[in-house]
């Protein structure tokens, strides 16, 4: 579905990626692992287009989007939930899920997406009014995913959805990610919280500053000591 | 009493030139995070199309607002090609000069294609009178500026809050990253914003012009003031630039009435002082997006 | 080109002294004297703006003042030049002290709004005070400065010769005075604020007081400059605050080339005598100069000054393979 | 003994606690280490210590004297020195004149001698100047002295940064993630430099998330996560610290 290869991102001097080859085939649930600083978000955020590639192309269904812009990635069908959540902290939590849906034009596509975003997580829909920065990290996360997924995206980039939430909400959105790709959606999957990742994902790739050091299935890579190095060190 | 209610009317028209003026501040501010010092020229140039399109054009004074907004809104957008897109990225401060600058350059114009010397715009309803119980006399067009600015600033909080673009404005103005990832097209955005600032400032300029009289320099002191407004209303918020400027045009025209004519045009600076002063990190570091 | 290089200090030296006598005519000779007080206004400018890194917007209000202050000094209370030089350099002093304090705590554009607020507010006061300033009329007949040393008959300035001595002198002064800021330890704190000031605050850089210093210098030299200004045109109104200035002091730094030395000297004297060539334009001016200023923004972000040593250094460059 | 101390230190924005009730004491002459994930509090930290915020309460205590209430540029002249995780270096200036602005901190020349061009700052500035050169060439960047500091390479550039720290002549120098950026080579080039400027008498405190550098110099580690301290002591027994391994590897849920 997504192809990239050989790409290469700097930012100013300090080079951030070096020579990424990876795929994520129609279906899947693919994850980035890797310490801090090794390059995940800024795969995601070159895919997006907020950074172009100095070297390297991003085949999406065919197509080279590596110097496209963000708004046309998002019409063509990836859709990104960044780290932080980065939530509209001053608009409600159905004006931000309308942001989501910025490029839809048609009404009753957009109220069948609120209706699917409300049913995968209620708490959403018992909150619609409420403005976004009060929400809690969990709520937030969970408001992320579905403006996320009111673009109605083929392929969903999840960054560190994981990030900063206790077990219990952890477990939900694991579970939403599973039932948003049962429902027919390719999930690009960074996480910090690698034993998560890996357990929830088809395949998974082990960054290390800038360059892919392994990839192969979630399973097998859990297993891996090579992958417990790539975070501790040892 | 029939002082202060005339100084009171009278302080409300200042008040919403002020206000329409700092919106478009506000809202340029909010998006770019540039003062941009063109402001009061924008509401000067209003006044001069809406006079080009009353007395050059023979038409009505009230299409010649909407001509006044249309066309300065493009002159905004040639502003921001010219001044500000190709400095982006680079130091804040460039942005003070090179639209102060574009200001300089286009008050002179006006100078030079008008004279000097003050014109009238005129307006049907400009000596046409109401009288509110034998205390308060208003020109129509008073009254007209204060029904239109405030129907325009509540068109224009409408306009944030309900339709997509306004909603991408807000977004843009939050996070420009996380906007674009919402596929908003945030050089879309930047120029609907210049144009609606630059529309704002000309309607005040067009209303106002025909209250008083027009004259190439009538923007010098506004953006300042504006800029006070701003300040006092909360960097990035519309109710907040309404508020202020409502609140420093009474109190000048109350404080010209009893206190000092000479100084009241001091007011607002001194207060923008003493905001600034008193709680800067609490200005500074409130997050800025539009409100 | 070595030998020129070599001697290019006492050459100029020569051509400045002797130009008044190269330029015969009374207008050559006032150009010269208006380019040295603009030299000495950019260098303050510069100060702030070029090395510190801060906008001072609301600067001519300094010039403006220190020019009232000298006035009055010598038509009111019948001081001389020199006191009244004195008196200027010390209520711009002053003056820049408390307004620095509140507001050398903003940065970037808040900064540059509040000093253009403040200066506003002088303004109105100049407009305003009557009793003491006579409002927009102004103040006139002020008398020329005298030189009167122990065992010497008082020597009057009096036409533009002399006058453009006493110019040169004071604009050389600034400039050294600001030279030799720049070039030591405090200019160094400068540069470091102007570049990365939490960094110059890491390293122990008192950020604050040197923005403070150099404020205050900058309006020092502006209350120079409107002083001296003040007694050759003999008189003084608010206009000296006027757009004219701003954007004219303004667009030298910027087009001279900020952060430099001969940027403002540059500046100064080619946007002196520009506007004179283009006199048949005198309407254009204010637009021309608008102009120059966004083209040098956008174009010509290091000034003329700045563009020249890029191409010096390349011409070095391509001439050592 | 313990060169930076701090006590009971705890720091909110808001409502968020950034640090709570955090104790950490470096000793002198140690290379210790400070690790932690993404938003866990390290950078809060950093600034608590060298005066870019105050403290919320407690006391921070650097060679016995109290500074959580100085000046950040107060604590820089007593010998507390840090740099920053961004690349920061005068980038308009050259390297010799970064260096020079390093130099401030031990130098004494005020303004009014500077106008006056007194012998004793001119004396004082040479000397300034001959003591950047020898950082440089220390640095083996000897000839990058008159090159802008934008136009180095970046590994020049984060090298540069610890050059204008080591000018201010630092008893504690504080690294904010020196590593960031920086490829496998560069990295252990670093890790030498910062082995020599401990040998020259100088503690170093080292936030970093790259494991493999911290755990290659650090003779201590100190581990924080949403503002608490977690796990201190050597390198080795904090890396089988079971709580040290969630946090970096993420909880092992039942999924």
């Amino acid at each position: 579905m997504i192809e990239l290869s050989g790409i290469e991102v700097y930012y100013g001097r300090v080079y951030a990626l070096k020579g990424i080859d990876l795929t994520v085939n129609e279906g899947e649930i693919v994850s980035l692992i890797g310490a801090n600083g090794a390059g995940k978000t800024t795969i995601l955020n070159t895919i997006s287009g907020l950074l172009r590639p100095v070297a390297g192309t991003i085949r999406f269904r065919g197509e080279d989007i590596s110097r496209t812009e963000p708004h046309r990635i998002l019409s063509l069908g990836i859709a990104q939930v960044p780290e932080g959540r980065n939530i509209f902290p001053d608009m409600t939590v159905r004006e931000n899920l309308l942001l989501g849906a910025y490029q839809v034009r048609d009404e009753h596509v957009i109220r069948k997406r609120l209706e699917q975003a409300h049913a995968l997580f209620p708490r959403l829909a018992e909150r619609r009014g409420q403005l976004g920065g009060t929400l809690s990290g969990g709520e937030q996360q969970m408001l992320a995913i579905c403006r996320g997924l009111m673009s109605g995206p083929r392929l969903l980039l999840l960054d560190e959805p994981s990030l900063g939430l206790a077990p219990l909400i952890i477990k939900q959105v694991v579970e939403a990610i599973r039932s948003i790709n049962a429902g027919g959606t390719t999930v690009l999957l960074v996480e910090q919280n690698a034993r998560m990742a890996l357990r929830i994902s088809h395949r998974g790739y082990v960054l290390e500053t800038g360059k892919v050091v392994l990839a192969d299935t979630g399973a097998r890579l859990l297993e891996n000591d090579q992958v417990r190095a790539a975070y501790l060190g040892q | 009493m029939e002082l202060f209610v005339t100084q009171l009317a009278n302080g409300l028209v200042i008040g919403m030139t002020y206000a329409l003026v700092a919106i478009g501040l506000t809202l340029i501010y909010g998006i770019f995070h540039i003062i941009n010092m063109t402001q009061g020229s924008l509401y000067m140039l209003g006044a001069y199309a809406a006079y080009v399109f009353v007395s050059g054009a023979q038409g009505n004074y009230f299409v010649a607002i909407v001509f006044a907004m249309v066309a300065v809104g493009l002159v905004g957008l040639l502003f921001e090609r010219l001044s500000v897109r190709p400095l982006l990225g680079r130091n804040h401060l460039v942005f003070i000069l090179s639209t102060f600058g574009l200001a300089v350059i286009t008050d002179n114009l006006v100078m030079i294609g008008f004279g000097p010397e003050p014109l009238r715009l005129a307006s049907p309803i400009a000596r046409k009178f109401i009288n509110v119980q034998d205390v308060l006399f208003l020109t129509q067009q008073k009254v007209f500026l204060i029904v239109f600015g405030v129907a325009m600033i509540v068109l224009l909080t409408q306009f944030l809050k309900r339709t997509n673009v306004g909603r991408g404005m807000r977004a843009v103005a939050t996070d420009q990253n996380t906007a674009a990832l919402m596929g908003i097209n945030v050089k879309q955005i930047y120029r609907v914003t210049f144009f609606l600032g630059a529309a704002m400032s000309a309607a005040a300029g067009a209303l106002v012009g025909a209250v008083f009289s027009i004259e190439p320099e009538m923007g010098n002191l506004l953006i300042i003031k504006s800029f006070a407004v701003v300040i006092m209303g909360g960097m990035g918020s519309v109710p907040g630039a309404f508020l202020g400027g409502l609140i420093l045009g009474v109190s000048e025209s109350l404080g010209g009435a009893y206190l000092t004519v000479e100084y009241k045009d001091a007011f607002g600076l001194i207060v923008m002082i003493l905001v600034l002063l008193l709680r800067p990190q609490g200005l500074l570091g409130r997050r800025m997006g539009l409100r | 080109m070595n030998a020129v290089l070599r001697w290019k200090w006492p050459l100029l030296a020569a051509l400045l002294v002797l130009l008044p006598h190269l330029l015969q005519g009374e207008y050559p000779r006032h150009l010269m004297i208006l380019a040295m007080v603009f030299v000495m206004l950019a260098q303050g400018l510069n100060l702030t703006m070029g090395y510190v890194g801060y906008l001072p917007f609301g600067y001519l209000i300094f010039f403006a003042m220190g020019a009232y202050a000298s006035a009055l000094l010598s038509v009111n209370w019948g001081q001389s030049f020199w006191v009244g030089l004195a008196g200027a350099i010390g209520l711009t002093g002053v003056l820049a002290f408390f307004i620095g304090i509140p507001s050398l705590r903003l940065r970037g554009p808040y900064f540059a709004i509040v000093t253009l607020a403040f200066a506003e507010i002088g303004g109105l006061v100049l407009n305003n005070w009557v009793e003491l300033t006579r409002g927009p009329m102004g103040i006139p007949g002020i008398p020329s400065p005298t030189i009167a040393l122990p065992g010497m008959t008082p020597y009057r300035i009096n036409g533009s010769v002399s006058w453009y001595y006493l110019m040169l002198v004071l604009a050389v002064l600034v400039t050294l005075v600001c030279q030799r800021l720049v070039q030591s330890r405090t200019g160094d704190a400068f540069l470091a604020i102007r570049e990365n000031e939490d960094l110059a605050e890491s390293v122990g850089v008192p950020t604050y007081r040197y923005k403070l210093l150099a404020f205050v210098v900058s309006a020092m030299i502006a209350g120079v400059a409107g002083s001296a200004y003040a007694h050759y045109v003999t008189i003084v109104s608010p206009d000296l605050e006027s757009f004219y200035f701003v954007i004219t002091t303004f667009t030298m730094v910027i087009i001279g080339g900020q952060g430099t030395l001969s940027g403002p000297i540059v500046g100064a004297v080619v946007f002196t005598i520009l506007p004179e060539l283009l006199r048949a334009a005198q309407l254009w001016r204010l637009v021309i100069f608008g102009v120059l200023m966004v083209a040098g923004i956008v174009f010509m972000p290091r000034g003329i000054v700045g563009w020249a040593e890029e191409q010096w250094q390349r011409l070095r460059r391509e001439g050592r393979p | 003994m313990s060169i930076l101390h701090l006590r009971d230190v705890s720091k909110h924005f808001g409502g968020l606690q950034a640090l709570s009730h955090f104790d950490l004491s470096v000793p002198q002459g140690a290379i210790f280490g400070l690790i932690g994930p993404n938003g866990s509090g390290k950078t809060t930290l950093f600034n608590v210590i060298t005066g870019f915020m105050r403290p919320s309460a407690g006391q921070i205590h650097f060679n016995e004297a109290p500074i959580h209430t100085q000046p950040a540029w107060r604590i820089a002249q007593l010998g507390l020195v840090r740099t920053f995780q961004k690349t920061s270096v005068f980038a308009d200036l050259s390297a010799l004149e970064n260096i020079r602005v390093g130099c401030f901190a031990r130098t004494r020349g005020t303004p009014l001698q500077s106008i006056l061009r007194l012998p004793g700052e001119r004396r004082e500035r040479r000397a300034a100047d001959d003591k950047a050169r020898r950082i440089l060439a220390l640095l083996g960047m000897a000839a990058a002295e008159s090159i802008q500091a934008r136009n180095l390479p970046y590994g020049h550039q984060r090298h540069l940064e610890i050059a204008i720290a080591l000018a201010a002549e630092p008893r504690l120098l504080l690294l904010d993630e020196p590593a960031a950026g920086l490829n496998a080579e560069e990295t252990s080039v670093l890790m030498q430099t910062v082995q020599r400027i401990r040998d020259q008498g100088i503690t170093v405190l080292v936030v970093e998330h790259d494991m493999k550098l911290v755990m290659g110099i650090c003779e201590r580690i100190a581990v924080i996560n949403y503002g608490q301290k977690i796990a201190e002591g050597p390198p080795e027994e904090v890396s089988r610290n079971p709580d040290v391994i969630n946090v970096y590897l993420g909880e092992d849920l039942e999924l």
